[in-house]
């Protein structure tokens, strides 16, 4: 994405949480066909502050609270958008997916297939992911392998407020139902934005530093954490190649399997759960491609089997972090931890 | 209002419509010419016609599994419906959606649901349109007695209430959902009863009356038009034919005499009977109108037949919408 | 029935001990003692500790994010609740579970849920074993106003009328969901005029007075444990507290005089003005009420500081059940 | 399994269906605590034929009929199992899982792990799914991906009518949540089945034929369809170990990386959609197992990425079958296709 970051003219700090604010402001700014529905997303501005400020800007037609009802929040999204606007509609937290889960993937992810093409659906799906506020097992899943195996849908999961601003755009841009996901861990990280209205396009990885030995293949807050172990891996002379995915569907095979066949050792990092997540996937793909590439399995750095506990004391142990992700890139080389 | 006799003359084209399209694809799914499930609307088309005829084409409808007579109703073409059942390629929807998922939106057919009462929250979110469109367009959602049970039905009609959207909530109460009857899964005898609990008025309507529905129906879509929010019309109606198919189960579920009283008020013969007392239509024109009726979906199953097969390449067609967007 | 003093010295007392365990979970969340969410349950006392009192510890109830109060009305351990929202080993979930998941089946309190209207059909469920057993038991949800829109509590509510369950709905209708007020979410002023839709009886109560809530939920009870099939209470309550946490947000969502003219209304000063009146509690008795319960909030609290966190290696335990079955 | 087949006294045909109804009805006479509540499971016997005789033989009480409500009758199974009953809820048809969500897999699947470990759900979810009967997008997937990634739940899908007696049975006696899943085209199918009650374990998979070239996995309906393109390819000289998993929740890794490592090269098949399918989960299993034993990636057989079409014209290019896996067991074989 350097080319579009060149492109940009004016850059300064934001946060993830403004990058998407300022995105949906100059969207909403350019289509007035873009309204934002969801519980607490008006008055309140939305409960981690993503849409603060907005029905003040647009007005209460344009961003308004829903009752408690995510099956009907998505499907008035859905039937909207098949009725020429271009809704965005918030599930508080990504657990709810399972609360809407028909609506999304039985109806919205469907319509368009089974009418023969004749429908349309601009339709974005906000939500927030992710574990580590010691919120529990119901309100810390990293659900995107439910989503991704649902053909129709399209899925986002940005690590920078840069990509944040523009695969929102793009999202709200999209014909299709895109799932656009926060990390709630990564809302008040600082990045450069620039000022302008910018697309990153759907399903494009971005390298976030090149490296000889391995691949580490991260999204979201796993990026960033994969970066820390990388930093301390470079101590002991390891060097990675880190590929942020950015789009979990369609996923960047091109950009994965290239820097496989030049490092020849992976590994794939993310919160959810190991077992059917989808390091599964991008692990099988790759061996796909690369098969004779590979002097190693594809490793896999992801939550163990069970949900999510509460207990901070317990949680610390159950996300990946730095050093889980180091360990994990250390075993797929074949190196000793340090000191052992 | 009293309904004139172009309004009479097109309630009773339009049930004649559904009735002789629905008994033709139950001949031919017996006779093992329709793949998959086939849940006709035989005995309930005054509601479908007489919610109809209420509407302009650019008021949408979201149907259920029962679908087909809603969209005929709505001015669907027997060409395509019928290819769809078939499977071809010239059908509705290329034939892949089928019975269930049989749609029309040039006609504001928001396409039949195969989930029951996921068809509820999409024509609420149409209703969203209209009103932030301000076009005076209106939504109308069928629905089941069955359906009024599960939780989609219910936040899509809290939801519309709340926003007060122009949607009409259409139940077709016909006592049973599939095997089962009313009286096993709700406390309750009127689906009505569950309006109030959203704040929308509701009205009984006879559903074998399509006039009855119709007078209803213009109620209901003009206060919708005029932005004073939902409202709930309940039909009492039934289904003439099995769940799904034509012959009931070997298994009986409904006796022979429940099934033959409503038989005695067909709501075609009712409405011909009334319009033959007003001296609209005499047996004679009736016959005719049937007989046309029954050319077309001759002239529509031969259409079918002679219709191609989908080409396998176009499997994957029509997944995502390619054009725009920045995908 | 008009309650006892001993009924109203438990109704005291349970509320007290509601509200002093809240305030000092308050406290020690704004001390940044306290992981995760936090939904205090002050202003609500009434409720939970009205619908307990009739209630025996065979009996179930399921409960929502705002838990603790439930807990604590069903006579739930201070230590072991202090210990699991610090997170600890000792903890009712050996910290697995936290604020939102607390629960103790032994006192038959089937969980706090954070998803909304989540824990409905599971005291439905448990209403049903209560009823093939036909062991007398009833079975309480809790359930908000705002969860009164989402699908899973109709669902459950019909089911539960549709099989006559022993299920007791207590509708906490403290005027808003999070940071939005009722009137946008629903078109009707009291929920309970949903309880026709499902053919259940349903009585709105003075949620801030105790007596009452106790006096409706005997009768709903005794109704429920003949056979007569469940029953809707509304109580009109109000949290004193932000949705989560104690401060309430920069954005202002309510208004200073709606807040305080509920605190004129508090459920423990209305008992605690009735009883003195009665001559059942002079202002030392009260005093001495809440500084008892005070002392073993202190305890509890050392308690929860001076338990074991919770040893890293039983992080996979208890997600499947290993003695009995096939596995 | 052949052990629990030797014990068997009497053994003669009965159908999937068959088996499925009279599991059933022994695991009910021998535990009163069990019972069974679904749409249209009483009268009717359920709309596949799964539950005749079960409302005559045991009473409305313990088979009856529910509303349209799958999120309250998957909860009421929940609660029912929480408060000591042994209930088997049914989802007439796979697709509305996704209806039930939120009630499988945030409640019934956590409620023990949130609780700290004190609950025990004895809840069987039975339900039946699978494509080729021209059912639409609806009405024929198969989402078993979705629920193995959920910690606290068990998936199986049975091939045999011996094997749907036996995991049918072991489901109910389970203390977890479990979800049975029987082929809606397989219900009329035919095998031994001996007539007293017995379990197959959940978790254990079982050789299907034995063979040195490939090893094929699959489950369900794909079982018969990996044998019938077997015996195409023993023709060609291809000789194929075919593994019926029979669980997909656990999945018996022992049985399948042993065979891997014997014959080195694999191929998963499934009817479920190939991205993130199940297929990429044994696919990384089996290559973190066995990775030096591997000579080729591990293939894998599945549909295509779309809903499942109506027409049985695209239909039958949709769903595996034994001509598809034929080509992917060759193509992992790098084997040219005969004639080519
Ligand atoms: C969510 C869901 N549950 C169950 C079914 C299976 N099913 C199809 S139609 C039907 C009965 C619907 O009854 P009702 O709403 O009264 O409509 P009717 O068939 O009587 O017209 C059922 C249970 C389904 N399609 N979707
Ligand atoms: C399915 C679901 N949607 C949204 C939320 C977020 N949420 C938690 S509490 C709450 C408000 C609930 O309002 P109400 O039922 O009135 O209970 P109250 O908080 O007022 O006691 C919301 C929206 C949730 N936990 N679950
Ligand atoms: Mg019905
Ligand atoms: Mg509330």
């Amino acid at each position: 994405m350097t080319a579009t970051v060149e492109t940009a003219t004016e850059t300064r700090e934001l946060t993830y949480l403004g990058a998407f604010n300022e995105a949906l402001r100059q969207v909403m700014r350019e289509d007035p066909d873009v309204l934002v529905a969801g519980e607490d997303v008006g008055k309140a501005g939305g409960v981690f502050g993503h849409f603060t400020g907005i029905a003040e800007e647009f007005g209460d037609r344009r961003c308004f609270d829903t009752p408690i009802a995510e099956q009907a929040i998505v499907g008035l999204g859905t039937g909207a958008a098949v009725a020429g606007l271009r809704p965005v509609v918030d599930l508080m937290f990504m657990d709810f997916v399972l609360v809407a889960m028909d609506q999304i993937a039985n109806q919205a992810a469907k319509l368009k297939y089974m009418f023969g093409g004749k429908a349309t659906l601009p339709l974005t799906i906000t939500t927030s992911g992710g574990a580590g506020l010691s919120a529990a097992a119901q309100h810390s899943q990293s659900l995107e392998a439910l989503l991704c195996h649902i053909p129709g849908l399209k899925v986002v999961m940005p690590s920078t407020p840069y990509d944040v601003k523009g695969l929102l755009t793009a999202c709200i841009r999209d014909d299709n139902p895109t799932v656009f996901v926060s990390n709630k861990r990564m809302l008040g990280v600082k990045g450069p934005v620039p000022e302008e209205l910018y697309e990153v396009p759907i399903g494009s990885a971005h390298t976030v530093q090149s490296g000889d030995d391995i691949t580490v293949i991260a999204y979201g807050r796993m990026v960033p954490e994969s970066v820390a172990a990388a930093k301390k891996l470079a101590e002991e002379g390891i060097s990675c190649d880190i590929i942020d995915l950015r789009t979990v569907q369609p996923i960047d095979l091109d950009a994965i399997t290239a820097s496989a066949r030049r490092t020849n050792r992976v590994v794939v990092v993310h919160e959810a759960v190991r077992f059917g997540g989808l390091g599964a996937e991008i692990a099988s793909q790759i061996t796909e491609h690369a098969f004779d590439y590979l002097d190693a399995p594809v490793g896999r750095v992801a939550a163990p089997f069970s949900p999510v506990p509460f207990s901070p004391h317990l949680e610390s142990h159950y996300v990946p972090d730095k050093h889980r992700i180091a360990d994990g890139i250390r075993e797929t080389l074949g190196r000793p931890a340090p000191g052992s | 209002m009293e309904p004139t006799p172009e309004i009479l003359q097109e309630l009773h084209h339009r049930m004649v419509r559904i009735r002789k399209f629905e008994e033709a694809a139950g001949r031919l799914a017996e006779a093992g010419r329709l793949p998959g499930f086939l849940h006709l609307y035989v005995g309930e088309e005054a509601v479908a016609s007489g919610v109809c005829v209420a509407l302009t084409d650019e008021d949408q409808i979201s149907s259920t599994h029962r679908g087909h007579g809603h969209l005929v109703a709505k001015g669907g073409d027997f060409n395509k419906m019928m290819a769809e059942l078939m499977g071809k390629a010239t059908g509705y929807c290329n034939g892949k959606g089928g019975s269930m998922h049989i749609s029309d939106l040039d006609l504001g057919m928001l396409g039949a649901n195969g989930i029951v009462g996921g068809g509820v929250p999409i024509a609420v979110g149409a209703g969203l349109a209209n009103q932030y469109k301000d076009n005076g367009n209106v939504s109308v959602v069928f629905f089941g007695d069955g359906a009024s049970n599960i939780g989609a039905f219910h936040e899509a009609a809290n939801m519309a209430a709340a926003l007060k959207l122009p949607v009409v909530f259409v139940c077709e109460n016909n006592e049973y959902g599939e095997y089962t009857p009313r009286e096993a899964t709700m406390a309750i005898t009127d689906v009505v009863d569950r309006a109030a609990g959203y704040g929308m008025p509701g009205v009984i309507v006879d559903g074998m009356d399509a006039v009855a529905v119709y007078e209803a129906m213009v109620e209901a879509v003009a206060r919708a038009r005029a932005g004073q929010g939902p409202s709930f019309l309940e039909c009492k109606t039934y289904r003439f034919y099995n769940h799904h198919g034509v012959q009931v189960l070997g298994m009986k579920y409904r006796s022979d005499e429940e099934l033959e009283a409503w038989k005695k008020r067909d709501p075609i013969d009712l409405l011909e009977a009334r319009m033959a007392e007003m001296g609209l239509m005499d047996a004679e024109a009736a016959a005719a109108v049937h007989a046309r009726v029954e050319s077309e979906i001759e002239a529509a199953i031969q259409f079918a037949e002679d219709s191609p097969a989908p080409d396998p390449a176009t499997l994957l067609d029509d997944v995502y919408t390619l054009a725009g967007g920045a995908a």
